[in-house]
Parts: structure tokens; C-alpha cells; sequence
């Protein structure tokens, strides 16, 4: 006996098997993501009032990013289309532009990263405010132990023009009043007087650890699809010769999944980058 | 499904899809900028176009609109599990015995 | 029916409910498991092969197992509306008033326990726990005049008999839990979150305080704290004592 | 390549290749190899748990002994957390968390759930295969490296996790070594497992039931493990949550879990904090609670399994079974802060959870009322497997029931983190779900190799497990509701009378001396598993050879296959006619009148 219903949909659900599959895995990534944005809601509202890091990130490239991955969505659902009409010349050049974008995305999550390790916030042993910018000459990842290590005594800092204390409302009307100046003076900071320093990554709040946690797990699912779609659309396409409707729905089930991809990010966009 | 005049117009509804995608991509990050009175209230309406947005996508790409009974169900309870876990612990981190203090400052 | 489950001594006020409530769940449970067993011992001696060749294919009739079911689920809720919610709620939320009891902050570390008694002016000093280094290990804060004359012990807990005792219950590393057998009172301390428990214990003697929670390697080994209830007189004497030195030790 | 086919009945088979030896039982696809692949590690896993908890009790019952026959070695294995032949308390932690962890993750569950159920489920249901072979396969690659993971993680310096099964922030994260990353990484693969194999099954048994096999014919088996799955795919995803989190806290220095103003060892720990270390336990028993239900569910639906067929009757209330098992499903996602009472509730949540505690025990009471009356009017034969299922009744009986005073909070104040807990739950698991699983052994063992195992030692097997498994856990009620907390090394001697004899309440002599009689009992419980053990590879070849494919005389379709089952399973799509227990019908010709049976 062979499995049925790898093809034709069974009668009574009206669902072929990887349909029933995918949705099911779908299901779990729900909860596994779900998880996830519950934490964060969790510690955000338990956060220190004021505390909690905002506008640190790139808002244009985010938006861009956002794009591409909606582009790619919607060409993922048209080269679908194109199977189904039985045009696979025009599946190929579409599924290729979806490839493309996942590429896109992926190249951009990276400068983004990379961004945010060369970004820095000191913490003062004496307790005045801390203060975020770049400091000259200084690499990804360092921190107190890295200038121990390094024997520096003193560092430069380009502060930020508005630390994340302020709330972004706030930061516009100072911004309009002119009072702050658009590039702060560097300022010399001692390391004897350093409590805690840190680029901004996981490490550095739990802020920029959901972020760089839910992004990156996403940046996988970004990959895992690619990789599959690529596949399908590679060596893998080659089952169109020999068993067309079976590939169309594969086609459709790893859709399915790039979607939902697609989706977890419209959320993680507006509840990282903006909020 | 398969037939071609159909699909032309499915298509032509996965392109109105993704134009709106777009456009509530932009009002979202216009709204930033824009700075709404309140913090609560930008959160609403940030959430509020992420759902619609997530419903487009679902509903007409994952072709969610018109799928099977079995579907549904199954994407019916996770959402009831999704719901009980983030309400639940949500609530739970929020009532504890009384003259209970958060936080490491303590008076 | 104590002797039966074989309860521990019993030193507090509440400890009462506590025990009888147990003892209720209990006479429930062993009800319901000597009505199955025996009813269960009877079916398979009854209806075994030799006895009953020719199963019966209905089986049961009658609606018997629905009562019970029925009943258990009564006796359940009853258990549950008429004891457990009011008596939790009476944990935590009347708790006495802090003028009438004597308040205590426990914080636990690997592995011991941290007192902290608010001393002759009754008001605790301003305590944070990132102003916390080697030398100051519960994070006090020295220039709050209220912290002079507070009373800060290692695994020496004292409390007055007959007036209930609040503890504010607290850790410094992992999570513990504050537990006194007799006193039948656990309460997890969680670093980061500060919760009050009390109980009024009743019987002068020296109790052990027990780590409830795994904590590490010393966890078993987390039993060096005791907690002394004496009469009110020995109580105050031994704040006073321990409040002279306390306050010596702060210049 | 040269291919086969066979013929029967003149029914084209599927043809299949001539595989290699590796093709065949290490890479295969077919259910059946899995499910052998599966029962077989997790016996394994199951007999390194049993190993661990021995070692356990000898500290528990002599502290500070050096271990009998084994503690030369492990000296040797280990180096110093096991100095002199005697267990640390390093080591001890690590094996708790381990006998924990291997007995839940690695044996019970595989065993019960992905064993019986990969064998099991397509044959009942009357389908080829599973729906997505690949993934199955997939599935117990995942598993196995997890296991390896897992099993590897002793021999690191510092040892395995040593914060228990439970593994709470903030201690999993501030023990120094690095057991608890593994253990991690471990389950993570255990988790990607879990769920590749929940998908399969949900998906087999919506989309694979042969034609005729609808719902209410379902054998209530089936059911059971319909509705693990659901538990597994939906609860498991969130511990992976907070394990990724957790790993972050450990390896990238985050702080998820971990408060502001944290101080290990004195001194400020260098984190931003900011995070709650209640968070982790709330995800962990999201998982946790379902999780329990993952481990009886399966023995339930084996028990019912074996009861119909001995009782050569239907089960009484198939309705009302399949209703409870699938409410038990439901309610068994929003219970779980009852592991959580002692952290710390006000009234309203705890109310919450105390009531859901106590709803979820009435689909239990249903399911064990059901299973008790199908007895009543029946012609029970009391062989092994039925044995081991008619124990599990009372044996899931008192650990049910003990699990009342834990889920109220008002009583769970004096029973929380003692023995008492320990007994409740190792009364649901050990006497419980393992008894379950002898049954299933036993029941299923025929149809996967054609021979029968040896009643007599079974018989032997069985009671002799029944004696010892009550003697180890029976006294456990009595210290545990003496106040004697789990995971102690010293088995609570610190707490005793002989160490603070002034102290009130402490625990008496009697109380301590039980830790010896236990342990005793479970070594006996352990030499009582030999005669499984040899029966179990003795019958392999010398066993009885059935008479028929089906020498149980059941109805269920697992039965009306060839034995043991070809690739592919049934020589002809078999239809289903009725329901699945249609034993002794009246004006039938025989006692049972199997579901593919047309008239
Ligand atoms: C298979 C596993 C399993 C099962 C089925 C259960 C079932 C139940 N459990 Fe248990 N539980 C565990 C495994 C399980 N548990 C584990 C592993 C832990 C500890 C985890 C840890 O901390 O490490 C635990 C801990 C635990 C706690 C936390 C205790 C504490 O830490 O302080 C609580 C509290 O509510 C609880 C409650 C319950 C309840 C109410 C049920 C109910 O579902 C039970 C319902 C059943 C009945 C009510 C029985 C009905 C039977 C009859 C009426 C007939 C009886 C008569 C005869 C048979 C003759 N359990
Ligand atoms: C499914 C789960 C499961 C099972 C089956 C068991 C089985 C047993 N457990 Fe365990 N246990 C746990 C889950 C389980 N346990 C958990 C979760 C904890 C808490 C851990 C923590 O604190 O974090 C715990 C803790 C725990 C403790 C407390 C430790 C402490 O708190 O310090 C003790 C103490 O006695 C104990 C004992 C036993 C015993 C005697 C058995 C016996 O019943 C064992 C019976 C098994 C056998 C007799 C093996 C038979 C072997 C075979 C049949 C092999 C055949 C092999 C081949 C053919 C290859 N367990
Ligand atoms: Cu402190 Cu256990
Ligand atoms: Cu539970």
C-alpha cells in the first residue's frame, strides 16, 4: 500500500497531507513566537519606568527591510499562481525575485547588527547619568574588561544627541527648540570612572536581548525558507516533469511558511523598531 | 482553482494585497513620526494595523478566507493556548499576597 | 487521623486549619479509594473467567457512576469554596498590622539566612539591593538614619510568642524557601521581589528553618538558621543586646 | 538494484527495494523500524535512569558512604565530584536532575508516545505508513542526538545540569559549569523532536484513517495519542522559548531571567538585570503541566486497549472517554501555576488555578470510573499484560488522588518540595505509566515478533514490580507529610533529630530510617526486572510462535495484519464496519468481531 492523499485531498477534510502538516507546524511556531512576545510584554511592563531602551534602532532600514519582505511574500503567492496556470518559466523568474529578497533581508539584518556592536553606552561608578554615542578606535563587542585587557586609561566618546532616557515626544520638541546641538562635543571619560560598559548587544539590556533574540530567530526562519525555496526552485523543480501537481503543492506548503514568516515580522517591526 | 481566467483575477487581488501591506507599512512608521498624544494610544493603533495587516496576509496569501473546517480548529485552540499563556502569566506577575514589593529598591 | 498521616508538631495559630483541611482532603481520598478498591477487588473476583465464561456485552446499566462522579465533584468544590480559596485568602490578604506584630526581613543567600529587625525605633533603614558589596551584604543604606539602630543577625532568628510575625522574605542570589515545619509556613524567596508571609507562633522552643527550594550545592546544607520563640520579655532584652552592637558596628 | 515483489491475495504490493542492513534499521522510514528504534533507546534511557536513582538512594540511605561495587569507577569517570567513591553534592544534583530529565525526556516519553505510537497508531487506524516517513525518521535522529547530548554532558568537567528537571533561573544560570548549556542545547533537539513527531501523528490521524474509520470508531488508543500530540505541539514550543532564552542568559550574558541587583556570591553579578526569574517557571510549567498528561495519556489509552481485549467486553462509556481524555487535553494548558502556589499568589490567581486544578481531576475520576466499569459483566482473563493493566487502575489511583492536597494551596503550604510530592507523582509515573507500558509490552510484543513472552516470568515480573514498586514509594507519603524536602543529599538527615535534637519538629529516627528500607526496596524493584529483562531477549527466538495473527483475539485492526506487519502493512486497504470493541456481541458467531469484518 502506498500513502494516500500525498497529492489529491482527502474527501471528508478536504486537505492533502502536507497541507495539514505545515499548518500543524505553523500552529507551533505560534506558541513558540507567542512565547516570545509574551516575555517581552512581560518585562517591558515590569521594566524600570523611563528605562526602557527606544529609537536606538535604524527606522529607515527597517522600514526597507520591512518592504522586502512583504515583496517577497507577495511574489511567493505569484509564483505559485504561475504553477497553477501551468507556466513555470514565469514560476522560475518570479520565485527568483523572492530569493533575491531573502537575500536582501538577510544582507541588511547583518549591517544592522553590525550597527549595533560598534554602539556603546557607559554606566558611571558614581552614579550620574549614563551615556550612549561611539568611542574612537573602539571595536565591536568591548567592555570593561576589554580596556582592562587592552590597558586603556581613558577613552573618547561622540555622545548620541538624545539618550533613551528621553522620551522620543520629548526628544522633537528639544530637537525643534535647537537647544541641543545635532553633534554633542566628544567627551574624555576616564576608565577608573567607568561602572559598566557595553556595545549595544544582548548583553546590554534586556531590551536589545529580546531584540537581538526574536530577530535572530527569526533571521533563521528567514534562511530555513530560503534554503527551501531555493531548493524548490533548483535541483528540486526538476519533480515538475515528473509529477506537477505534487510539486505546485509543495510550492504552496513552503508558501505557507513564508508567509507566516513574513508575518511574524510585521509584528516584530512596529514592536521593536517603533514602540 | 486551476482555471485561468480565475487565477488572472486572483492575482490581481494578491497585488491590491500587497499595496495595502505597503500603505499600512507607511501610516505605521508615518505614525512614529508624527507622535501620537499618548503612548497607549500609539501602541493601539501600531497593534491595530499589525492586525490588519497580519489578517491580509493570512487571510489572502495563506489563503486562510477560504480554507477547511479542520484548519480552523486547529489554529482555533492554538490561538485559545497562545491567549491563556500570555494572560494568564500576565496576570499572575500581577497579583501577588498583599504589601508584596517589586523591584530590587525597596523602602 | 493526625497520628494516622503522621502530621508533625504543630506551633502556630493558622497550623490548625492547616492540619484539619489536610485531614479533610484525606478522609475523602482514602473514602473514595476503599470504595474502588473493594468494589474493584469484588468485579475481578466476581467476573473472572472460570467464574463468568460469558462476557456480557451491555455491561453496567444504571446511572450509579454518574452520582458519583457527581459527588466527587461536589465534595471537590465544597473543599474548594468553603476552605482553600477563603483560607489562602486569609493568608494573604489580612495580614495583622504591622504595629501588632513583630516584623521581620529575611533574606536568603547561598546559604543562610539574613535577618533584619527594624530595632527600638520599629522602622526599617532604606535598603537597595544595588548599593550591596562585600562589606555591606544586604545592600543597606548607611546614611539612612532609620538603618543605625536596625538588627542584622546570620541564621539567628528570634520572635516573641503569642503575637504574629510578619516576614518580609527576600533573596540576595538564587531562588530559597523559607519554611518552618511546625509553624506549617513555606514561602519561596525570589531575589528581585520582596513577599510577606506570617504566622503567630504559639510554643516556646527552637525551631529549625528549612531550605525548601534546591539552591545549589549547599542546598541541604542550608539548615544552619534557627528561629527562637521566646517570651515577649527575652524577646526585647535580646533586640535591645543585639541593637547596642548592631549600631557599634556602624560608626 | 534488484527489486521484489510478493503477492497477496493476488494484491500488486508495493514493491520495495533490497536494503542494506543500515538502510534498513538505521535509516529507515517505516513506522514499525522507528517505533522499534524508539522503544529500544528509551529502554535504554530508561535503564541509565533507574541506574542514576539507584546511586541516589545509597547517598540518601548512607550519606557520606562511599558507593557499593560502583564508586571506584565512578571516581575514575567522573574524578573529583565523586572523590573517595563517595557522591558529592555536585554529583548528587546532577544525577537528580538527570533521573528527572532522562526518565521524562528520554524514556518515558519516547517510550510511551513515539514507540507505541509510531508501532501502534498506523497499524490501528489502518493506514500504509505514517503520513511524512522522512520527518519520522528525521524525528528520531533528533531525539538520538539529543540523548547523545544529554548523555555526553556527565562527562564534562563539572558534570551535568545540577538544578534540577526543573532547571529555575536564577540558579541554573549561576552554577559555574557548564552542564546546564548542554542540557539546554539538549533539549532543544529533544524538543525539534517532539515536535516533528507530534505533526506526523496529528496528521496521520486526521488524514490516514481508513475509510470507515471515523471518529467514534477510533480505538480510544488512538485518542489518547491524537491528543499528546496536540499537548506536545502546542506546550512544547513555549519551553523552547524560554530554553533559547535561557541559553542566552548562560552563553551571551542576558539577563531574561535574572533581577536587578543580583548577587551571586557576594559580590553584584555583571548583568544589566532587569529580567524575572518567575518568568522562566511560568514558561517551564506551561510546558510542564501538559507535560504530565504527555506522560499518562498514552498508558491510558494501553490500559484501555488490554482491558476491552481481557474483559472480552466493549469499555463502558467509549463517549464519555474520549469527551474526558480530550477535556483533560484542554484544561491541562491553564493549571500549571499550581507548581508555582509557594512562589508567592494572591487570592484571585490562586483561585484561578485551584479551580482548574480541581476541574481537571473530574475528567481523570471519569476516565478511571469508565475503565473500572468495564470490568463489571466481563469474562477477565488475567494474563500479563492484563495484570500490569488492572494495577495501574488503583496504582493511578493513589497518585490521582494524592495529587488533591497538592492542588489546593492551602495544603500544598505544608506538602510543597517534600517526599509527598515526590510519591504523588512517581505513583502516576512508576506504577503508573511504567506498568501501563509492561502492558503494552507484553500486549503488543506477539504482533512485532511472532512469539509470545513467558507468562509464567511474567507473572513473576509482574508481581514482584507491584511488591517493591509500593514499598519504595508507599513510605514516601509518610515522610514527605513528615516535612522531609526533596533533593537533599543527605536525604534529610540535616533535618533530623540526631542533628538538632532540641529543634521542634524535626524528623524523628523512624521517619529517617525509612530512607533505608526504600532504598533496599529499590534495589529489590531493580533485580526484579531481570526476569523482564531475560524474557524480553529470550523470547525473541525461543518464545512460544503464535497460532494466528492474532492471538489475543482482538477487534482492533492492528491485529488483522500479517505478523509481524510488512512494509507497508495491510495486503489490501482494510475498511472499517464498527466500532473498535465490539467483544461478545450479542448473536455474533464468535466473542470478537474484528472492525475490517463486513458482515
Ligand atoms: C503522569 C503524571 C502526572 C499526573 C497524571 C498528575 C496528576 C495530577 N497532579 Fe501532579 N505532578 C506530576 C505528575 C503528574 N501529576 C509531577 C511530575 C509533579 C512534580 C513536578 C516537580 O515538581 O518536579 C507533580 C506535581 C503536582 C503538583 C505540585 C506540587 C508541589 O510541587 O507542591 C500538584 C499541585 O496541584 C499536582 C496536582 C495534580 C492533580 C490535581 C492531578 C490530577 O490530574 C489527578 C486526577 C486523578 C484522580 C483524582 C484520581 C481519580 C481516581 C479515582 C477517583 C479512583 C481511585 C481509587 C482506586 C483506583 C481504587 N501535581
Ligand atoms: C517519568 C518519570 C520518572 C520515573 C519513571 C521515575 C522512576 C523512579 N524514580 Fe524518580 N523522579 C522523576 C521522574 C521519574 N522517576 C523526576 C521528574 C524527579 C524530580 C527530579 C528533580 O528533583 O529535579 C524524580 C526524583 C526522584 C527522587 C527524589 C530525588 C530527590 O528529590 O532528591 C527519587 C528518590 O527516591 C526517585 C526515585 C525513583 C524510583 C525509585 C523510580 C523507579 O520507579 C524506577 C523504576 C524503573 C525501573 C525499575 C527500571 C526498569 C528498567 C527496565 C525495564 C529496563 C529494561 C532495559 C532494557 C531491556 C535495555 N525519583
Ligand atoms: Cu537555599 Cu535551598
Ligand atoms: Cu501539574
Amino acid at each position: 500500500m502506498d500513502i494516500p492523499y500525498t497529492v489529491a485531498p482527502r474527501q471528508d477534510t478536504g486537505l492533502y497531507n502536507a497541507k495539514v502538516g505545515i499548518w500543524l507546524f505553523l500552529a507551533s511556531e505560534v506558541m513558540l513566537f507567542g512565547a516570545l512576545f509574551s516575555s517581552y510584554i512581560l518585562l517591558r511592563v515590569g521594566a524600570e519606568p523611563g528605562m526602557w531602551p527606544h529609537g536606538l534602532l535604524n527606522i529607515p532600514i527597517g522600514t526597507f527591510n520591512t518592504a522586502v519582505l512583504i515583496t517577497s511574500s507577495v511574489t511567493v503567492v505569484l509564483s505559485w499562481a504561475a504553477l497553477k496556470t501551468h507556466n513555470f518559466g514565469r514560476f522560475r523568474a518570479i520565485q527568483s525575485i523572492t530569493l533575491l529578497c531573502a537575500l536582501g533581508f538577510l544582507g541588511i539584518k547583518t549591517y544592522e547588527y553590525n550597527e549595533k556592536f560598534t554602539h556603546y553606552e557607559v554606566w558611571f561608578a558614581d552614579g550620574r547619568p549614563s551615556v550612549t554615542g561611539h568611542i574612537d578606535g573602539a571595536g565591536r563587542f568591548w567592555t570593561l574588561n576589554t580596556l582592562a585587557d587592552k590597558k586603556i586609561e581613558s577613552i573618547t566618546m561622540h555622545p548620541d544627541r538624545f539618550h533613551y532616557r528621553i522620551p522620543s515626544g520629548e526628544q522633537a520638541k528639544l530637537a525643534k527648540s535647537g537647544t541641543v546641538p545635532e553633534h554633542p562635543e566628544p567627551i574624555k571619560i576616564a576608565t577608573s570612572e567607568i561602572k559598566r560598559l557595553s556595545a549595544f548587544v544582548p548583553a546590554h539590556s534586556t531590551y536589545f536581548a529580546v531584540y537581538f533574540t526574536l530577530t535572530f530567530l527569526h533571521a533563521l526562519h528567514v534562511f530555513g525558507g530560503a534554503l527551501v525555496i531555493g531548493y524548490l526552485w533548483g535541483p528540486g523543480a526538476s519533480m515538475w516533469k515528473t509529477d506537477p501537481d505534487r510539486f505546485t503543492n509543495r510550492i504552496e506548503v513552503s508558501g505557507l511558511f513564508w508567509h507566516f514568516v513574513d508575518l511574524v515580522w510585521i509584528f516584530l517591526f512596529p514592536v521593536l523598531y517603533l514602540l | 482553482m486551476a482555471d485561468s481566467h480565475d487565477i488572472s483575477k486572483t492575482v490581481r487581488k494578491y497585488i491590491i494585497v500587497f499595496v495595502a501591506l505597503l500603505v499600512g507599512t507607511a501610516i505605521t512608521v508615518g505614525m512614529y513620526y508624527v507622535h501620537l498624544p499618548s503612548v497607549a494610544m500609539t501602541v493601539m493603533v501600531a497593534v491595530f494595523i499589525a492586525s490588519v495587516k497580519a489578517f491580509l496576509v493570512a487571510g489572502y496569501f495563506m489563503h486562510l478566507i477560504d480554507e477547511r473546517k479542520m484548519i480552523y480548529g486547529i489554529l482555533g485552540s492554538t490561538a485559545f493556548f497562545f491567549v491563556g499563556l500570555m494572560f494568564l502569566t500576565i496576570w499572575a506577575m500581577h497579583d501577588f499576597p498583599a504589601h508584596t514589593f517589586l523591584g530590587s529598591h525597596v523602602p | 487521623m493526625e497520628k494516622l498521616l503522621g502530621l508533625p508538631v504543630l506551633a502556630s495559630k493558622h497550623g490548625q486549619d492547616v492540619d484539619s483541611f489536610i485531614i479533610y482532603i484525606h478522609w475523602l481520598m482514602i473514602l473514595l479509594f476503599v470504595g474502588w478498591l473493594a468494589f474493584f477487588c469484588w468485579t475481578l473476583f466476581r467476573f473472572r473467567r472460570s467464574n463468568h465464561p460469558k462476557a456480557d456485552y451491555v455491561g453496567a446499566k444504571g446511572a450509579t457512576s454518574t452520582y458519583l462522579e457527581v459527588v466527587v465533584a461536589i465534595i471537590e468544590a465544597v473543599l474548594l469554596i468553603g476552605f482553600a480559596i477563603p483560607l489562602w485568602a486569609k493568608r494573604v490578604d489580612e495580614f495583622p498590622s504591622e504595629k501588632e506584630a513583630t516584623v521581620v526581613r529575611v533574606v536568603a543567600q547561598q546559604f543562610g539566612w539574613n535577618f533584619i529587625y527594624p530595632g527600638p525605633d520599629g522602622e526599617f533603614g532604606r535598603q537597595e539591593f544595588n548599593l550591596l558589596t562585600p562589606s555591606n551584604p544586604l545592600g543597606q543604606d548607611k546614611n539612612d538614619p532609620k538603618s543605625k539602630d536596625d538588627v542584622t543577625t546570620l541564621n539567628d532568628m528570634h520572635v516573641p510568642v503569642d503575637k504574629p510575625v510578619i516576614v518580609h522574605l527576600t533573596s540576595k542570589d538564587v531562588i530559597h524557601s523559607f519554611k518552618v515545619i511546625a509553624m506549617r509556613t513555606t514561602q519561596d524567596a525570589i531575589p528581585g521581589i520582596r513577599i510577606p508571609t506570617w504566622f503567630t507562633p504559639t510554643r516556646e522552643g527552637r525551631y529549625q528553618i528549612n531550605c525548601a527550594q534546591l539552591c545549589g550545592n549547599g542546598h541541604y546544607n542550608m539548615s544552619l538558621g534557627f528561629m527562637t520563640v521566646e517570651s515577649a520579655e527575652k524577646f526585647d532584652t535580646w533586640v535591645k543586646e543585639k541593637s547596642k552592637t548592631g549600631a557599634a558596628s556602624f560608626e | 538494484m534488484q527489486t521484489t515483489t510478493k503477492d497477496h491475495h493476488d494484491v500488486h504490493e508495493h514493491a520495495h527495494h533490497e536494503q542494506s542492513f543500515f538502510q534498513k534499521y538505521v535509516f529507515s522510514t517505516d513506522h514499525k523500524i522507528i517505533g522499534i528504534q524508539y522503544g529500544v533507546t528509551a529502554l535504554a534511557f530508561l535503564f541509565m535512569g533507574f541506574c542514576l536513582m539507584l546511586m541516589m538512594r545509597w547517598q540518601i540511605a548512607y550519606p557520606g558512604k562511599p558507593l557499593p561495587l560502583v564508586g571506584t569507577l565512578l571516581e575514575k569517570v567522573l574524578g573529583t565530584v565523586a572523590a573517595g567513591g563517595v557522591m558529592s553534592p555536585d554529583l548528587y544534583n546532577s544525577f537528580g536532575a538527570m533521573h528527572g530529565t532522562i526518565m521524562v525526556f528520554l524514556a518515558i516519553v519516547p517510550l510511551a508516545f513515539a514507540a507505541f505510537g509510531n508501532y501502534v497508531v498506523p497499524l490501528m487506524i489502518g493506514a500504509p505508513d505514517m503520513a511524512f516517513p522522512r520527518i519520522n525518521m528525521v524525528s528520531y535522529q533528533c531525539y538520538a542526538v539529543g540523548g547523545v547530548i544529554m548523555f555526553v554532558s556527565f562527562f564534562i568537567p563539572g558534570g551535568a545540569a545540577q538544578a534540577g528537571w526543573t532547571s529555575y533561573s536564577p540558579l541554573a544560570t549561576a552554577i559555574p559549569t557548564q552542564g546546564q548549556t548542554f542540557w539546554l542545547v539538549g533539549m532543544i533537539f529533544l524538543i525539534t523532536s517532539s515536535l516533528l513527531g507530534a505533526v506526523n501523528f496529528i496528521a496521520t490521524i486526521i488524514q490516514l484513517r481508513a475509510p470507515g474509520m471515523t471518529w467514534m470508531r477510533l480505538p480510544f488508543f488512538v485518542w489518547a495519542q491524537f491528543v499528546t500530540g496536540f499537548l506536545l505541539l502546542l506546550a512544547f514550543p513555549p519551553l523552547e522559548a524560554a530554553g533559547i532564552m535561557q541559553l542566552m542568559d548562560k552563553v551571551a550574558g542576558t539577563s531574561f531571567f535574572l533581577p536587578t541587583g543580583l548577587a551571586v556570591g557576594g559580590e553584584l553579578a555583571n548583568v544589566s538585570g532587569g529580567g524575572s526569574p518567575l518568568l522562566w517557571q511560568h514558561l517551564f510549567w506551561f510546558l510542564g503541566h501538559p507535560e504530565v498528561y504527555v506522560l499518562i495519556l498514552p498508558g491510558m489509552g494501553i490500559v484501555a486497549e488490554v482491558l476491552a481485549n481481557n474483559t472480552r467486553k466493549p469499555l463502558w462509556g467509549y463517549k464519555s472517554l474520549v469527551y474526558s481524555v480530550l477535556a483533560i487535553g484542554f484544561i491541562s494548558f491553564i493549571v500549571w501555576a499550581h507548581h508555582m502556589y509557594l512562589t508567592g499568589m494572591g487570592t484571585k490567581i490562586s483561585t484561578f488555578f485551584q479551580t482548574t486544578t480541581m476541574i481537571i481531576s473530574i475528567p481523570s475520576v471519569i476516565i478511571l470510573t469508565c475503565l473500572f466499569i468495564t470490568l463489571w459483566g466481563g469474562s477477565i482473563r488475567f494474563n500479563t499484560p492484563m495484570l500490569f493493566a488492572l494495577a495501574f487502575l488503583p496504582m493511578f489511583g493513589i497518585g490521582g488522588l494524592t495529587g488533591l492536597p497538592l492542588g489546593f494551596n492551602f495544603s500544598d503550604l505544608h506538602l510543597h518540595d517534600t517526599y509527598y510530592v515526590i510519591a504523588h507523582f512517581h505513583y502516576v509515573v512508576a506504577p503508573g505509566t511504567i506498568f501501563a507500558l509492561f502492558a503494552g509490552i507484553y500486549f503488543w510484543y506477539p504482533k512485532m515478533t511472532g512469539r509470545m513472552m513467558n507468562e509464567f516470568w511474567g507473572k513473576v515480573h509482574f508481581w514482584l514490580s507491584l511488591i517493591f514498586m509500593n514499598l519504595v514509594f508507599q513510605p514516601m507519603f509518610a515522610q514527605g507529610m513528615a516535612g522531609m524536602l526533596r533533593r537533599m543529599v543527605d536525604g534529610g538527615a540535616n533535618y533530623s533529630q540526631v542533628m538538632a535534637p532540641d529543634a521542634i519538629g524535626n524528623l524523628t529516627t523512624g521517619i529517617m530510617g525509612m530512607n533505608r528500607h526504600i532504598s533496599w526496596a529499590a534495589v529489590c524493584l531493580g533485580l526484579a526486572q531481570i526476569p523482564f529483562i531475560i524474557n524480553l531477549f529470550w523470547s525473541m527466538r525461543n518464545g512460544k510462535k503464535v497460532e494466528s495473527d492474532n492471538p489475543w483475539e482482538a477487534t482492533t485492526l492492528d491485529w488483522q495484519t500479517p505478523t509481524p506487519p510488512p512494509h507497508g502493512n495491510f495486503a489490501a486497504q482494510p475498511s472499517a464496519h464498527r466500532g473498535p470493541y465490539e467483544y461478545s456481541a450479542p448473536g455474533a458467531a464468535k466473542d470478537f468481531s474484528p472492525q475490517n469484518q463486513t458482515a
